[in-house]
């Protein structure tokens, strides 16, 4: 097993983070005219994730996909460009923030549809066996997604034929404000995936390196044939579901549940394994891209409007 | 006057919905968030405060289920309103509507009925995307056993809703984001809108605009802009899409001798192709025209989803086109005060 | 418990397995131009099941119902009328074989798309909850509809509501040629039920009586308030998917599958457990019965073409 | 000819499926009972004897997961077949094909393509009913991002599955039960159909018949009715539904100045209805009708279901109602064999 890198874990968290913070900033400009989904508090699955992917690996996502995105290394320019709506966007702006994809780092394609792009993965993993590929498919989905019936016929057609395939479902308890307890009588999700076949273990501990020890156990055994799993991802989300604000005054959970995940905030952790030096050299390096980032999307234009109707057919 | 009071969109369909609850027992409303603190843009808001939870809850999200327990629950005698976000849920959902919901009374030869108002909110503004800006009208209006509502008033919202409740066949109810916002007088009383019946909004001779949901709107800006250069435009307003009112239409039609059709959708096999198709077989010598959606999906950034759009300009410039041949000419610019001000974020 | 009947049981699997040998005595007359799909093998479920219910209980049912509605008591001659496609068939011939419904019994409706009754069911239990109504709901399916997402999404909606239902499934291995083992990594229909919250049972017995225990204990639990139940029932299908015929030619399964199968003959059982004399009343009127129903139906009018866009609206 | 051979529709589709599995190893196959003895028809019989059971497979009944699966595999840079024993069933993928396959280009901007074929037969006869006798053609012509076929011959089968197959688009293969056993003339080699163009199958002069699919044979039987009593009828085969040859069949139109449509579907907002809407907005002083089922869903009775589905002396009394005003004449009983012969039982 590769040893968990914590000063690569650092900065993955702290890009996410400080990305995630950028667009809190300046959504009150509108520069960024459409919905953002903000993994704020949630990164350090993605990180931890990211870390035990091999580059071949590929990544399926939804509408809460910057995490996903940015712990692959993709492109930043691209992704501030694409939610600026600029035709150096990711997308040339068709995309925006809720469907990024980009076939460079394998990180496919993201849906706005609860649950839609699930039996797509499924299926890339399956042209993956068909063609002989090493590479394995990995399947963020939040807590919400698995309510959908189209959920457990992807994972029991992944089960049946074997498939190199990770689901990775980042369990924030909560799909918009409502509570998992409203929507499934029992916490069940690993053992409802455990009696489809797919091997499923709950991780709680909430650091980076739970998820990425979760994650490098689990895409070892897929690796060595033994079909499709699952990691059940205990998570908070920080922010408000859709958009820059918080939610405390939605008052659909306790303060404390927040309070208690930030206070354990695993970016403090990691931040504490380093030197301040190395901190430093970190943050900097992430601030300037990140400001570069900005800088090349205000630049960039914005698509002409002859190019609706183009890159429908193929 | 007493009997009437000015009011949006959105809180008419709270009215006609609170108080067909208050009125029947057997009437409830499920659908993700329904219960929360923001209630389906308010019409749904606190409904479980006041009639309690087993009248207005929230849901796994199984959207294809929920449709089934519907229409089971309308089979037992009750009368559910399932309250969609986005249409583009609907898709999910199509097995049960048009297999189940659109066929039990009829297989059953009469002897079930599904008494069952499905509401579905049209997406647009706000970088909503591909998935998250379509309108299936179409895909309803086509599908005997099974009605379909697209009203655009206050006044109509509430009536047609109710209407929707009470009607003892399956409804789909198209209620448009930028819609919510519309005010207007609403009576306070429990009323019904009959399905089938279109309305005629500004009487006109030269031309006859026929929207659908929230291009209706833009239909009537356009007769406004039409009206500066001298051209009278007829606006109807179907408000029912199935039953559809074709003899109003018809008659506007063989009375201005043009009709555009401005869809809230795209064109081929649409709503603009049923209206423009029944015209060409009933009616003569007309000149026929359609906008709606570009053929494409909708994209995410601004300036690509402006025109992407139908926009009251390009009606007005279309129209002006038909009556006159005039190619040249531009409204100023219409300004949507609803779709300059919604800044999301959802 | 009240007892079993033996003797309503063997008039209730004769009637059944009577009825199905005249469709197929006549099917080549073509008099039934529809699909029929015989529930000949599987009969002792549906007579188990229905023993255990009480009047106001509400059952529903999908294409392979014709069992379900006889054991339920439900009526010969409309039944009948119904396979000729006549105006005194149940649904005045709109329905045929694949749709039967017939409200006097409580037999709700029939889907031919596999699944697509069972949240209708589930909705019905929601309503029976909502109105205090006493009738459990009884929904019976194959083992193939639970590949179906929509199945998980109704079971998981029942659990959460703690719904009055009972699902029947009626597990002979095969949806039409494909055994359950080509559909599911394993035969784990009832582990998966357990997962979703409904409790679960698997009922091998094979003999109307075991059925009919297992089903009025389920039906107990759920009427002192303990939730949705699920008894999956083992069986074997006789006959060809579809149609009057047989299905050895296609060899989808051994031919020792079967016959073992039809060794088992439940009817035989029941039928060794009476005297001969009322064995030969029972035999005697069911006949009868039949042969009163197919006269009725070939008495029976067609209905007139204006009735084709007639109770498409209410 | 020594490069052609008479087989029917089924067989055509086999070969076409089976040369191009043969010519590339991306393509494979997959849908409820497409490797059993009767392999959907004979189309898919045996091929994974021939190709391995990888490359033609049966599934759990998950259609809406099962075309994700595809998608994926597409995306993946298969080329999947997948085959539906009924088009009904498509009404549980409608999420997937339309929020996902068809706009999966469109959101990368063109870095994806999903070339995905997914074949879906059309009911009729042997009492189907209303869940087993939809034709959903229309909605998916609806829809930017997705191509329909629905060939009618052999050889257009073959080459539109071969086409489809190539094609970096998901397509919807529309194929009728009753055209299964239709013979003609089929090229042995990989051919392609292209998309966009349709046929003259029948050259005439006083009306056109347009039809969809199965519809194509009623309109040709019609026009051989029509033809005993001097009425010259143009028969119009679209082959390609999205893209519509819109050009050829205004271009017959502006000769016969008639157009009866034929659809194999409801007509609101259906097929019939956007070739309706084109003639009327792009032609003018034309005569234009339509017809197709009944405003029900189908009925099972035989008795009724004739009388749901178009039929070619409907068909003919009604072109000639449209070119002569008369009203009482009936063409001779018109026999057609494949639905006569079908006893099912399926
Ligand atoms: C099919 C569908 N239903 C409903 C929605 C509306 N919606 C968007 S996100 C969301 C919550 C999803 O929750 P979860 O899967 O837990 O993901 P999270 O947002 O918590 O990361 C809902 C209900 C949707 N987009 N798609
Ligand atoms: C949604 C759907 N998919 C496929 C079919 C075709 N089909 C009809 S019956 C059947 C098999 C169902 O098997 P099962 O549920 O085990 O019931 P059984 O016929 O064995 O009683 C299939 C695949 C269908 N009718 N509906
Ligand atoms: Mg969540
Ligand atoms: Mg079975």
């Amino acid at each position: 097993m590769k040893e968990f890198d914590i000063k690569k874990a650092y900065h993955l968290f702290y890009l996410i983070r400080r990305s995630e913070e950028k667009i809190i900033e300046l959504y009150d400009t509108d520069k960024i005219k459409s919905p953002v989904h903000l993994s704020i508090g949630q990164e350090a699955i993605a990180v931890g994730v990211s870390l035990a992917l091999d580059d071949n690996d590929i990544v399926f996502s939804n509408y809460r996909g910057h995490a996903h995105y940015l712990a692959r290394e993709g492109n930043l320019n691209q992704m501030w460009a694409e939610l600026y709506g600029k035709i150096d966007g990711s997308s040339r702006g068709k995309a925006g923030s809720m469907h990024l994809s980009d076939w460079s780092v394998n990180f496919m394609t993201t849906s706005a549809i609860v649950t839609s792009a699930i039996p797509e993965a499924v299926g890339y993993a399956f042209a993956q066996k068909y063609k002989n590929d090493k590479g394995i498919v990995i399947c963020y989905h939040g807590d919400g997604a698995v309510d959908e019936g189209v959920y457990w016929e992807s994972l029991n057609f992944a089960s049946l034929h074997n498939l190199p395939i990770l689901f990775v479902c980042e369990n924030n308890k909560y799909a918009i404000y409502t509570h998992q307890s409203k929507r499934m009588l029992n916490d069940s999700i690993s053992e409802r995936a455990n009696a489809f076949g797919v091997k499923a273990s709950k991780v709680d501990g909430l650091t980076t390196k739970d998820f990425y020890n979760a994650a490098y156990k689990s895409l070892d055994e897929i690796k060595n044939g033994n079909g499709p799993m699952l990691i059940e991802c205990l998570t908070t989300r920080w922010r408000d579901h859709v958009g820059p604000g918080e939610d405390r005054h939605i008052k659909f959970r306790s303060d404390d549940e927040l309070d208690n995940a930030i206070k354990n905030d695993d970016l403090l952790r990691l931040e504490s394994m380093l030197s301040e030096k190395e901190v430093k050299k970190i943050n900097d390096e992430v601030d300037n891209k990140i400001n570069e980032a900005i800088k090349y999307s205000e630049k960039s234009s914005f698509p002409d409007t002859s190019e609706i109707t183009e890159e429908v057919y193929g | 006057m007493d009997n009437l009071k000015e009011i949006n969109y959105g809180q008419a369909i709270y009215e006609g919905c609170y108080q067909e609850m208050e009125n029947n027992d057997s009437v409830f409303v499920y659908g993700l968030g329904v219960d929360d603190q923001k209630g389906h843009y308010g019409t749904s808001k606190d409904l479980h405060k006041i009639f309690g939870e087993k009248r207005n809850f929230d849901m796994p999200l199984s959207e294809d289920a929920m449709t089934g327990v519907g229409i089971g629950a309308a089979l037992a005698g009750l009368r559910p309103i399932y309250v969609h976000q986005r249409m583009d849920f609907l898709l999910l959902c199509m097995n049960q509507l048009v297999n189940m919901a659109a066929k039990l009374r009829y297989m059953s030869s009469g002897e079930h009925s599904v008494p069952f108002v499905v509401r579905a909110a049209i997406g647009r503004s706000w970088g909503q995307g591909a998935q998250h800006s379509q309108a299936f009208h179409s895909y309803f209006m086509h599908v005997p056993g099974i009605k379909v509502v697209a009203p655009t008033t206050p006044h109509d919202a509430k009536g047609c809703l109710i209407a929707s409740i009470r009607d003892n066949n399956p409804v789909v109810f198209v209620e448009h984001r930028m819609l919510y916002s519309n005010t207007g007088y609403v009576p306070n009383n429990l009323y019904e809108v009959e399905f089938g019946k279109g309305r005629v909004l500004i009487e006109g001779t030269d031309i006859t605009l026929v929207g659908a949901s929230y291009t209706v709107t833009d239909c009537i800006r356009a007769a406004e802009a039409l009206k500066k250069i001298g051209i009278s435009a007829e606006v109807i307003d179907p408000v029912s899409l199935s039953p559809i009112d074709y003899d109003l239409i018809r008659k506007s039609a063989n009375k201005t001798k043009k009709v555009l059709v401005v869809d809230n959708g795209w064109l081929t096999c649409g709503f603009s192709s049923e209206i423009i198709a029944d015209l060409g077989i009933n009616c003569s010598n007309l000149k026929l025209d359609r906008m709606g959606y570009l053929e494409s999906p909708c994209p995410t950034t601004r300036v690509l989803e402006d025109g992407f759009y139908p926009d009251p300009e390009g009606v007005a410039i279309k129209a002006n086109i038909m009556c006159n041949g005039e190619k040249n000419w531009k409204p100023e610019k219409i300004s949507r005060e609803e779709i300059n001000s919604f800044k999301g974020p959802f």
